[in-house]
């Protein structure tokens, strides 16, 4: 609070002096000497909340990583997921949220005149500079979208893995679009329909209602259906996931290829030991594949471009401003009437008022739209073809082991592996097969 | 598979992987200090500024809140105290009086007392107001404005993307430092 | 370790989960059925409120409907208040019953839980690498998929609205304030020039002095001289201190404004990318070019129509107003008729064909929007003529030639009054108003007279005179209360009664003429082709004022305007200015 | 591609028949919001447009001119000898001949409310709490002494040998000798002498002095105008609340007065801006202008500093008309329009 002094009576300053040079109109003046009541200006949540936020946020995330790392407890994984839902989601009312934060620093980025407070740059980049290192552990048990989800799964149920793949592919282009509309100014659209904040706050429209409830019965039985096809925040966390330093590893000592953690895993990111198949695809083939599609890289990225232009005047309509001068160039050629006082007529006046202002500025958005959307177009091709190109690539493993981007590290494969039983004195040794291979390298040390 | 022809292989991975998350790293530390000069530690909410109020009752049916946080204060100091409030009465009365027929609030939040002939005290309710804007249009046609909306932090969830915002025919609602969370009138003559 | 199926903790997880499912319907239920009347019982919705303050209004010392609508308005907010607290509590209610439906039921499938006992897979590395090979088609399809959407999307929207982007955005701007701003009044266009032959169409200048002698070899009396960038045959037209003139070829067509003052070239718009207009221009004869109709404005707009068959309307500021193609009209020599305005519409009379109709019709545009008000179909082949806008027998009437026919069109919605038949062949003059008369010609036939508050086919009922020999081919006539003036292309001056028709008399120029003679500053203007302009006084003998040489080919009918004349020569603007001597005084 | 268990296959299918069912419900849910949005009125509309229309039959005045003052945040008008119109805008008296066309205007030292001329030639121009007094020729020859930290004049009149000055703060007339001496007040509050007192809640408080000799003020939160005597007798009242044409619109009304040569009264109201004729018995006699003529000044609303009227009439008896928004003056003539 103390940093805020300066700014606070700059402030002051600046308003204080114009309210004392003016002179308001007199109220009547009561003989019987009645008082004036006083206009009430509700605080708003105090600005220190916000750093309890991002101190919760921090506090999450290390325990989290604790509890995966170093606990490996599903259960106490499942009690920060129901902590983190109540206070992110029912008492923070599901905002602020690390997912919504891409759009503050898009816009952010772009546009110099908006100042990003200090907690969301801090909500962005926290949950992604712990996937860098550890994974996701802000899906696992920080995020309230993720714990909803995780906590409503009874029956998950195997999606086919060419649905998996093809769904995969729309949190990305989500967050190329979401990035897209942000930037230019016109849109939150990964707030505007996020299925769950509607559920925490306990209201909001019907249709959004609808979806989120349709995303907890599906959830029901498809493991977190909206971190895996939708998040765009999962996205940015799966690719980093990729990279991560550290990574969870089902079993604590060797693999001894039961499978168990396969079964356990509710969604989908554990990756069986690759094996020979007994009709191998030629070699030459695989590579022709891989030289093709490198080749149609940059073409599906430029053709991507091309389409993404011209879809500005269409993704341009998001923005009121150029929605209002369409609106307005419609009405000036088909003249609508609208009853007084509606919106729309409100809006024309406003319109009619400064035309050439508002279609001046209409103008320059269709411009910052023209190259937001071709750069959509392009990641959409690269998104595309990526994923074809990674769908090519053969992978190296020997052993059962999560996927470094899927995993959200809900800690539930751990207590499958029979060597994890072991280690909790929960199995004889003795039940074990024998170690198969000489020792894989283990990141992280035992407990 | 044998583990040894791998191993380089994986190490080769490992030194990718190194590398990008390296490059990460620098590209969010480098984010973080490029916006850093535009951060600003105090946060800010939602507002709506008077003088570009068009009173158009979005704020009532657009708020993701069952009853919307924007209600109508009043400006005491401005109010002109007048028996006959365009704010309270219906556009052509039929008397002055309280009656439901003679109030055009939809959901009777103001309330309407006796000071000394002829002046009369006007008040809201704000658990009942909804913020439609109909007594700001009265008040702000005939009268003198003192009737006006603004969002009530003590209810506004202060979404990222206000639904109220984005389809304010007026585009009257902006970000406020939360240190000054109310835009009030300070009209003079 | 798995329960048997009918353990009492699986039947009464099951029972739970049964319950708080209903339960969470019902809740559901009744909040949905809330909202979805909230329409017709929220106290400022309600219908039935609405019509009981209505009928108040109606008679408003009825007790009984102010009873009604207190007792009305007092339910619907105690309802509303209800529906507040419901969805309160409904919500609560609802996330309480998801919790315990949810541990039910995760309960019910723990009871359940078989422990899955994997066996080794010989197949595994076939089957992975199947569902590689499946999933990378799923993705290309999906790929695919989004490729579609995206390119249909972008398909629908191939025409982005032309007003409102960026460089027109002035335009509409202009256009918007054009639809608020008033036309200027009638003494505004009697003062200016402000479509072919000046305000009224007839040739007849308001100004009353008007230069009468200059000398474009010397320089004495030319105000200035510019040099016209665009070549065309059309004429200057002025309005306040500007010029408007267009010019055309195959490769662009522009319309130019020039200031009256000073003649330095204000702005030049080139009118591209018209709408349906084909990417390459027809051909056009060189003998009538591509920028033979002389432009008209309404003081807020400068409008212009090129043979090419693309009309457009540019703000003074040198903005597109708006531009639309009328198709290319077949026409032999080019199209050559020029625009008329009247309170803000713009008069187009698009005549083509080589013999017999062939989509000839007669348009008017919205002068702000270009929206197309009316259109009248005309049953004649191409012509040259132009139409005039008058005012007779207490109607605003539009006059058109054509070949075999003179037509007048109620200026409002384009019905036709009457008409009457003038064959003969190619029509090039335009008709004029003189002395409550109309004068229409058909070169190859007569100089017919016409009363014009006839109905229906006025040939044998409403021509009060008729003249057959001389008859003007390219110019059209002037006249004044008492006199008519007509010019054949050779030279030949001939001077008729206007009440009878009578010849007063003929005088042979000696010289070629294409411009249409003008009276201003009550004296007759001939302009030969040769550049020399001939003054003559308009009176019941033929006499010359005076004898100017420009020293340029000239075929462009001038303009006058306050004491001033605009002479569009082929490739110089002059605007003559020299000593103007008293009217009256020779 | 699944588990070869026997229990996948129907798990498929119940994740299908999930799927489904998700969506129906989400469509319903759309098809319920879609039903929602039907409306197309706004239910919260406080629509003044049936009031805002005038019955073309009570219009016996026609617009015969109208011209731009140019000046910014015009206030009142007053005419001064040989017709030339001042007008309070800003910190400047503008000053108009006949013809309209302008004449060196004065400057005061603040922003200027209203303006009143002596038959001199003498200008006597108030700011927000005191008068200035301009010379003939034009320079400033006084500025007063402030009558009270409450003061708001809002309108200036000669008469009785003396100024005349509105002060809607303190909600009385204030009565000068020419010298600048405050001689008095008039119209407070005193039901003894049966006078009601002024309701002013916003500055419009307007006076003139009538030809009979008495004074007229308006009453605005009384919806009516009063006469007082010089010495602050209640002599009537003439005029009812309703946004009917017959009486006076809104909450306060009217703002602004003029006496016609025959001593008709004009009227000019805010909210619905509209300037009316009253006869002696305060009877509507004719709409000098309706809504139609102020469009701006209708849009912009009757808020004090965003809207409002003023009237001044000339020696002809035209009614000359200030559009506070548009810094426009309308003249008036008797007649109708086209007669």
């Amino acid at each position: 609070m103390r940093r805020l002094r300066p700014s606070l009576w700059l402030f002051l300053l600046a308003t204080s002096g114009a309210v004392a040079a003016e002179h308001r109109f007199p109220p009547p003046e009561f003989e019987a000497g009645h008082k004036l009541p006083i206009t009430t200006t509700p605080e708003a949540r105090a600005l220190a909340w916000q750093y309890v936020d991002l101190a919760v946020l921090l506090g999450a995330l290390g325990l989290a990583l604790w509890l995966i790392y170093r606990r490996r407890s599903r259960r106490g994984v499942m009690w920060l997921s129901i902590f983190s839902l109540g206070y992110f989601g029912f008492y923070r009312n599901g905002c602020i949220c690390a997912i919504g934060t891409i759009q503050n620093l898009a816009l952010g980025i772009f546009d110099r005149s908006y100042a990003l407070p200090l907690t969301v740059l801090g909500f962005f980049l926290a949950p992604l500079v712990v996937a860098l290192f550890g994974g996701r552990a802000f899906c696992a048990a920080v995020c309230p979208h993720g714990a909803l989800q995780d906590l409503v799964l009874v029956k998950p149920v195997k999606v086919p893995g060419w649905l998996e793949h093809s769904l995969g592919l729309v949190p990305f282009l989500f967050l190329g679009a979401g990035a897209a509309f942000a930037a230019t100014g016109s849109a939150f659209i990964i707030c505007r329909y996020d299925p769950f904040v509607p559920l925490f706050r306990l209201s909001g429209s019907m249709s959004l209602i609808g979806l989120g409830a349709a995303f907890v019965l599906v959830g029901l039985f498809v493991g977190r259906p909206y971190c895996r096809f939708l998040c765009p925040y999962g996205a940015l966390l799966r690719l980093a996931g990729l990279v991560s330093k550290w990574r969870v590893r089902v079993t604590p000592d060797y693999c001894t290829q039961c499978k168990l953690c396969e079964h356990a895993c509710p969604y989908g990111a554990m990756r069986e030991p690759v094996a020979a198949p007994t009709h191998p695809e030629p070699p030459a083939r695989q590579r022709r594949r891989l030289a093709w599609l490198l080749l149609v890289l940059p073409l599906a990225v430029g053709g991507g471009a091309l389409v993404g232009r011209q879809l500005a005047p269409l993704a341009a309509r998001m923005h009121p401003t150029v929605a209002l001068a369409e609106l307005y160039t419609e009405h000036l050629s088909s003249p609508k009437k609208f009853p007084p006082m509606t919106p729309e007529a409100l809006s024309l006046e406003r319109a009619e008022a400064d035309p050439k202002a508002l279609l001046a500025a209409a103008a320059d958005l269709r411009g910052r739209f023209g190259i937001a959307s071709t750069w959509f177009g392009a990641w959409v091709g690269l998104v595309i073809v990526i994923k074809l190109i990674a769908l090519s690539l053969r992978p190296a493993r020997t052993d059962y082991e999560p996927d470094r981007g899927a995993c959200v590290a809900c800690a539930r494969c751990f207590e499958s592996c029979p060597n994890e039983r072991v280690r909790r004195g929960l199995l004889p040794p003795e039940a074990l097969p024998p170690r198969p291979l000489p020792a894989a390298p283990v990141a992280m040390k035992k407990a | 598979m044998n583990p040894g022809p791998t191993t380089p292989a994986f190490s080769r991975r490992q030194f990718l992987r190194d590398g990008l998350r390296l490059s990460a790293v620098a590209g969010a530390a480098g984010l973080a200090g490029a916006m850093a000069g535009r951060t600003q530690a105090q946060t800010t909410v939602w507002q709506i500024d008077p003088a570009k109020c068009v009173r158009c009752g979005n704020c009532a049916t657009k708020c993701v809140l069952e009853q919307s946080a924007v209600k109508c204060v009043h400006a005491f100091d401005i109010c002109g105290y007048c028996q006959l409030c365009t704010g309270y009465f219906e556009p052509e009365p039929n008397e002055l009086t309280t009656a439901a027929e003679n109030q055009q609030c939809p959901t009777a939040a103001i309330k309407r007392t006796f000071v000394e002939d002829p002046y009369y005290e006007y008040e809201i309710d704000e658990n009942l107001c909804i913020g439609c804007a109909k007594c700001v249009e009265g008040c702000t046609r005939f009268g003198n404005g003192s009737l006006y909306l603004q969002i009530r932090h003590d209810r506004c969830l202060n979404c990222n993307e206000c639904a109220i915002a984005r389809t304010c025919p007026g585009d009257a609602f902006r970000r406020v430092p939360v240190t000054h969370p109310y835009l009030l009138k300070t009209d003079t003559h | 370790m798995a329960t048997a199926p009918d353990s009492p903790v699986y039947r009464t997880a099951v029972s739970t989960a049964w319950v708080a499912g209903v339960f969470l319907v019902v809740v559901a239920g009744a909040m949905l059925y809330q909202r979805l009347t909230a329409n017709s019982n929220d106290p400022w919705k309600s219908p039935q409120l609405l019509e009981l303050k209505e009928q108040l209004r109606a008679s408003p010392k009825d007790e009984k409907i102010k009873e009604r609508i207190r007792e009305l308005d007092l339910k619907f907010r105690q309802r509303y208040v209800r529906r507040l607290a419901l969805t309160r509590t409904g919500g609560w209610l609802l996330l309480g019953g998801s919790v315990i439906l949810v541990v039910a039921l995760a309960t019910a499938m723990e009871t359940r839980k078989v422990q899955p006992l994997p066996r080794p897979d010989p197949t595994a590395g076939d089957r992975a690498q199947r569902d590689r090979a499946v999933a990378r088609r799923a993705v290309g399809v999906a790929g695919a998929a989004v490729a579609v959407v995206m390119v249909g999307a972008a398909a629908t929207l191939r025409s982005p609205p032309t007003v409102g982007d960026r460089g027109g955005a002035g335009a509409a701007a202009e256009a918007a304030k054009a639809a608020v701003a008033p036309l200027p009044p009638a003494s505004e266009f009697a003062a200016n020039w402000p479509q072919f032959r000046g305000p009224g169409g007839s040739g007849v200048a308001t100004a009353a002095e008007v230069p009468l002698s200059w000398n474009g070899a010397s320089g004495a009396g030319v105000a200035w001289k510019t040099p016209v960038p665009e070549p065309g045959f059309n004429s200057p037209i002025v309005w306040g201190d500007r010029i408007f003139c267009s010019g055309g070829t195959r490769e662009k067509r522009v319309v130019m404004c020039f200031d009256l003052a000073t003649g330095r070239l204000r702005w030049d718009r080139v009118i591209e990318k018209v709408p349906g207009a084909p990417a390459q221009a027809p051909e056009i004869s060189d003998q009538t070019g591509y920028a033979a109709p002389t432009m008209a404005t309404d003081g807020v707009r400068a409008y212009a129509i090129f043979a090419t068959g693309e009309l457009a309307a540019v703000n003074f500021d040198g903005s597109l107003a708006w531009a639309k193609h009328l198709g290319v009209p077949k026409n032999l020599y080019g199209h050559a008729t020029s625009l008329a305005v009247w309170q803000g519409r713009v008069i187009v009379q698009l005549d083509q064909g080589e013999s017999g109709p062939a989509n000839s019709r007669i348009m008017a545009f919205d002068g702000v929007s270009g929206k197309q008000l009316w259109e009248k179909a005309r049953s004649v082949p191409g012509s040259w003529s132009s139409p005039i806008v008058i005012e007779a027998a207490g109607k605003t009437q539009i006059i058109a030639l054509g070949d075999p026919l003179v037509t007048a069109y109620a200026a409002g919605d384009g019905a036709e009054p009457w008409r009457a038949e003038l064959p003969g062949g190619e029509v090039t003059p335009s008709p004029a108003f003189v002395g409550g008369l109309v004068l229409a010609v058909n070169p190859h036939n007569a100089l017919l007279a016409l009363k014009p508050d006839g109905a229906g086919d006025v040939t044998a009922s409403h021509v009060a005179w008729k003249a057959e020999d001389d008859v003007p081919d390219v110019t059209s006539p002037v006249g004044n209360d008492e006199l008519v003036f007509t010019v054949t292309s050779d030279g030949k001056l001939l001077c008729f009664d206007v009440k009878t028709g009578a010849r007063v008399w003929m005088h042979e120029l000696k010289q070629e003429v294409q411009a249409s003679p003008a009276i201003a500053g009550g004296r007759l203007y001939l302009i030969g082709s040769n550049g020399v302009t001939i003054v003559a006084a308009v009176a019941r003998e033929f006499k010359e004022l005076a004898r100017n040489e420009l020293g340029e080919k000239i075929v462009a009918s001038p303009a006058f305007v306050r004491g001033k004349i605009i002479l569009r020569g082929l490739e110089n603007l002059y605007c003559l200015a020299g000593e103007t001597p008293k009217p009256g005084t020779p | 591609m699944s588990t070869p268990s026997e229990n996948s296959g129907f798990s498929r299918r119940r994740f299908v028949e999930r799927l489904a069912r998700g969506s129906v419900v989400a469509g319903a849910a759309a098809v319920a919001r879609g039903a929602l949005q039907a409306a197309e009125t706004n239910p919260f509309a406080y629509d003044v447009g049936p009031l805002a229309k005038t019955d073309p039959a009570w219009v016996n005045w026609h617009e015969v001119k109208r011209w731009s003052v140019g000046g910014r945040a015009p206030r009142r008008l007053a005419f001064g000898p040989g017709d030339v119109l001042h007008v309070a805008a800003e910190s400047q008296v503008l000053r108009f001949n006949r013809e309209g066309a302008a004449l060196p205007p004065l400057a005061t030292t603040g922003a200027v409310t209203c303006v009143a001329v002596a038959g001199d030639g003498t200008v006597y121009a108030s700011l927000r709490d005191h008068l200035e007094v301009f010379a003939p020729g034009g320079g400033r020859s006084a500025a007063w002494e402030s009558p009270g930290p409450r003061t708001w004049i809002s309108s200036l009149a000669l008469g009785h040998g003396g100024l005349w000055a509105a002060d809607s703060g303190a909600r009385v007339i204030l009565r000068y000798d020419l010298g600048g001496k405050l001689l008095g007040r008039i119209g407070a509050r005193e039901p003894g002498r049966n006078v009601p007192g002024l309701v002013v809640p916003s500055p419009f408080l307007d006076v003139k002095v009538h030809p009979d000799g008495l004074l007229r003020v308006n009453n605005p939160g009384r919806h009516r105008f009063e006469a007082y005597t010089a010495d602050g007798e209640c002599e009537g009242t003439w005029g009812a609340p309703t946004a009917a044409i017959k009486g006076f619109c809104g909450c306060c009304n009217p703002i602004a007065l003029a006496v016609l040569p025959d001593g008709r009264m004009v009227t000019c109201e805010k909210g619905l801006p509209r300037v009316k004729v009253y006869d002696a018995a305060g009877e509507l006699a004719g709409v000098v202008a309706g809504t139609e003529s102020f469009p701006a000044n209708m849009k912009a609303g009757g808020a004090p500093g965003r809207g409002g009227l003023d009237a001044a009439v000339d020696s002809a008896g035209r009614v000359h008309v200030l559009d506070r928004v548009t810094a426009t003056v309308h003249v008036f003539a008797p007649g109708k329009a086209g007669a």
